[in-house]
C-alpha cells in the first residue's frame, strides 16, 4: 500500500507509464528503463499498482499491457454532463400544444394551424425534451413524418390521457380563446421575432431558417 | 549586418544547450576567432571582449577594450571580411571616444567621455544580465524537455443538456393563443344612423314648399333625433341647402361668420 | 505526504487533472466537479500536491493552472529521439528573456538593449510559440506595439508567477532593468551629488542601430 516513499524504479516506471502515449509492456518498460531487471520491473509495477488502489487514478493491466487510467467509478467526471433549465420557448409551447389537440399531425398541419412557419430546430426541442415523437409518416403524397405526444408527456403535464386536456369550451371559459383585441395583437407581432415573452431562447416562429439547432450548440463554448 | 543569417546559425554552434556564446571557447582569449558571423551586432562583440579581461562588467576598462575593438576590426579588414556598417560605426565611435579620454580635462566637451564610456559601460551590463538571464531560463525544467506532460490524458468533455420547463398553464395558454391568433377574423361594420343627403334634400325642399319665411337650418332637422342621427341630419342637411341654393331654389342668408344660417324659397319657384 | 487513503474530492480532482488536456484552475476544477467548494478544492489540491512529492509524477501550478507533469530529474528517462522542444535561436533566446523580464516592452527598447535590430522572424517564433503576446500600445508617439510573455511562457519553465523568473529579484536591486539613463543619472547622483548638470540627452551617446524604422522594411529576407 501506500505510506512508502517509491524507490527509483518505481519512480521510473510511474513517470514512464505517465508519459507513455500507449499502454507498455513490461518488457517495453524494462528496455526503455535502459534494460533494467525484468523482474525488478514487474516487482515496480505491482507496488506501484497497489500504491494506485483506491485512488483518483489506477494502473491497469490490458493484455499485458499496463497503463494509467481514470478509476472506473470516477468515470462520469470525463463526459460530465451539465444540466441546463430553460423554459421552453413560446413558439416551442405553441407547436406542443398542437400536437397535443391534434395529434397526429404533420409539420405542414401545425404551420397551417399556427398560421406561422415552424423552424425545424422547434420540433427538434420538442423531440430532445422526449415530449413528441414520430409517429410515423401520413399516407399523402410526400408522406410526411407526422408527430405525436408520448408518456413522457402525458407525465410530464400531469395528465392520465390526452383526453383530459381541456376542451375547447373550457379553454373559452377560462378566456383562453378571446378574441385577442388589436393592441393585444400588435403587441404579439412586434413581441415574437425577438421571443420575449419566451424566456431566453434564439428560436422564433417567424420566417427564421432551421439554424437555431445549430446556434444552440455553437454558442456557449465550454470553460 | 542582419541577424537573419545568424538565426540558426547559432543553433548549429549551440551543441546540446540551448544557448552559448559563439566563437567563445575558453583558451582562445589571445587570439580571437575572426568570424563576425558569429555576434549579435557590435555591442555583442564588446561585450564578449569585455568578459575576456575577465573581471566584473562594473570594473572593465573602456580603453582597453576600446583598443581591443579596433584591434579585431582592424585584423578583420586586413583579412579582407566583409565588414558589416554596424561594426565600422561602432569603431570609428570608440575611436572617436579613446581620443577624448586622452584628452587634457578641460578641452572636454558635453557629454563628456567619461559619461559615454559609463554608459557604455552600462549598456554592456545590461546585455550580459539579459545574456545571463536568457541561460538560466532555457536551463530551467521545461516541458517537453526535462518534465512531460500526459502522454495520452483521456480529456475531459462537458455534455450540455437541456432541462426544458413548461407547465399545463403555459401549454393550453399556448394552444389557446394559436386558435385566438388564427381565428377567422370576421369584421362587422355597425351600423350607424345617418341622414343621407337625397333623404335631407327631399326634406329640405319640402318643408321649403310649405312656407316662404325664412327658417333656420336647425328647424329642418328631425325633432327628437338622437344625437349621432342629428349630426349627420345636419351635416346632409347643409349640403341639400347648398344645392338648392344653386339650382336657384332656395336663397341663403347669414348675417355673421359663425351665425345662424337661415334658408328660405325664392318666390315663384317651389309652388309648381 | 501519501499513507492516507484519498477522500472523495482529492480522487475526483485527481482524476480530472490527471485526465485534463489543458491545466486547469483551482476555479474550473471546482466548476468541473459540479460547483464543488472553492476552498475544498484548494485545500485538495494541496494535499494532493504533497502526496506526490517525490514520487515520479507531481501536482505542479504554473500562472494559477494545475497540472501533473513528470519530476525533472528523470528527464533523462523521458527524453524521447524526437526533440519536442523547439531549438530556438540565441537571438530568438535574448529577445524572450528581455520580455520576460522588462515587460511590457517595445522592439524599439528590446533593440536598444540588444544593440542590434530585431528581425520581425525572431519576435514571430516566440509568438507562435506561444511565449510572448501583444499587450498592447505604448502611449508615446507612434505608439508602438509591446510585448509581455504569456501564461504558456510561465508554464513551459516551470514558473509559477513571473516573480520565479531566474535572478530576477537580484536584478532589480542591481538596477540591471533600469534604462541606461536612469541608471546613468542613479550613479551620478550617488557619486556625486551636483553633477547632474551634464544630464543625458536621450541617446546621443552611441551609435544605436535606430535604423530600425528603416531597416524593417527593407531587409528581412526570410530566413
Amino acid at each position: 500500500m501506500s505510506g512508502t516513499k517509491p524507490d527509483d524504479l518505481q519512480r521510473a516506471v510511474e513517470a514512464t507509464l505517465f508519459a507513455a502515449e500507449e499502454p507498455m509492456t513490461l518488457e517495453a518498460l524494462a528496455g526503455h528503463l535502459g534494460d533494467a531487471d525484468l523482474p525488478a520491473v514487474r516487482e515496480a509495477v505491482r507496488q506501484l499498482a497497489d500504491h494506485y488502489e483506491g485512488r483518483g487514478i489506477e494502473l491497469v493491466e490490458r493484455s499485458r499491457k499496463w497503463h494509467f487510467q481514470t478509476s472506473p467509478d470516477l468515470a462520469h467526471l470525463l463526459r460530465r454532463e451539465r444540466e441546463q433549465v430553460r423554459r421552453l420557448s413560446r413558439a416551442a409551447t405553441e407547436v406542443l400544444a398542437i400536437v397535443a389537440y391534434h395529434e397526429p399531425v404533420s409539420r405542414a398541419e401545425i404551420e397551417s394551424i399556427r398560421g406561422v412557419q415552424t423552424a425545424k430546430g422547434t420540433v427538434d426541442v420538442l423531440m430532445e425534451a422526449g415530449w413528441i415523437k414520430i409517429a410515423g409518416r401520413r399516407e399523402v403524397p410526400g408522406r410526411p413524418v407526422i408527430y405525436a405526444t408520448t408518456a413522457e408527456f402525458l407525465q410530464h403535464f400531469g395528465l392520465q390521457t390526452r383526453k383530459d386536456l381541456p376542451g375547447l369550451d373550457e379553454l373559452r371559459a377560462a378566456g383562453l380563446l378571446d378574441p385577442v383585441d388589436e393592441a393585444y395583437d400588435a403587441l404579439i407581432e412586434t413581441d415574437e421575432p425577438q421571443g420575449v415573452a419566451d424566456a431566453p431562447e434564439t428560436e422564433a416562429d417567424m420566417p427564421r431558417t432551421d439554424q437555431s439547432a445549430i446556434e444552440d450548440d455553437g454558442k456557449e463554448p465550454g470553460e | 549586418m542582419s541577424e537573419n543569417g545568424l538565426m540558426f546559425t547559432a543553433d548549429d554552434q549551440a551543441g546540446d544547450s540551448d544557448w552559448i556564446a559563439p566563437a567563445t571557447k575558453e583558451g582562445e582569449d589571445t587570439s580571437l576567432y575572426l568570424e563576425l558571423d558569429g555576434w549579435e551586432g557590435p555591442l555583442d562583440l564588446l561585450l564578449d571582449l569585455a568578459r575576456r579581461q575577465k573581471v566584473d562588467l562594473r570594473a572593465i576598462s573602456i580603453l582597453a577594450l576600446v583598443d581591443q575593438y579596433l584591434d579585431y576590426i582592424d585584423r578583420a579588414e586586413a583579412l579582407k571580411l566583409e565588414l558589416a556598417a554596424d561594426y565600422l560605426v561602432m569603431a570609428a565611435w570608440l575611436a572617436y571616444l579613446k581620443s577624448s579620454m586622452l584628452l587634457p580635462k578641460e578641452e572636454q566637451e558635453d557629454p563628456s567621455p567619461e559619461e559615454l564610456a559609463l554608459k557604455l559601460q552600462l549598456r554592456l551590463q545590461r546585455l550580459g544580465a539579459m545574456r545571463e538571464s536568457a541561460a538560466r531560463l532555457m536551463a530551467r525544467d521545461r516541458i517537453g524537455r526535462d518534465v512531460f506532460l500526459r502522454g495520452a490524458p483521456e480529456g475531459l468533455r462537458i455534455d450540455r443538456k437541456t432541462q426544458w420547463q413548461c407547465d399545463m398553464y403555459m401549454l393550453i395558454q399556448g394552444y389557446g393563443q394559436v386558435k385566438a391568433r388564427t381565428a377567422p377574423a370576421v369584421h362587422m361594420v355597425r351600423e350607424r344612423p345617418v341622414m343621407t343627403l337625397e333623404s335631407a334634400l327631399d326634406r329640405v325642399s319640402s318643408m321649403l314648399g310649405v312656407t316662404l319665411d325664412w327658417m333656420t337650418l336647425e328647424e329642418f332637422l328631425p325633432p327628437h333625433a338622437e344625437p349621432r342621427l342629428r349630426k349627420s341630419a345636419l351635416a346632409s342637411s347643409f349640403v341639400a341647402a347648398l344645392e338648392l341654393a344653386r339650382m336657384g331654389k332656395a336663397e341663403i342668408s347669414q348675417d355673421e361668420i359663425f351665425g345662424e344660417m337661415r334658408l328660405r324659397r325664392i318666390r315663384g319657384q317651389g309652388a309648381q
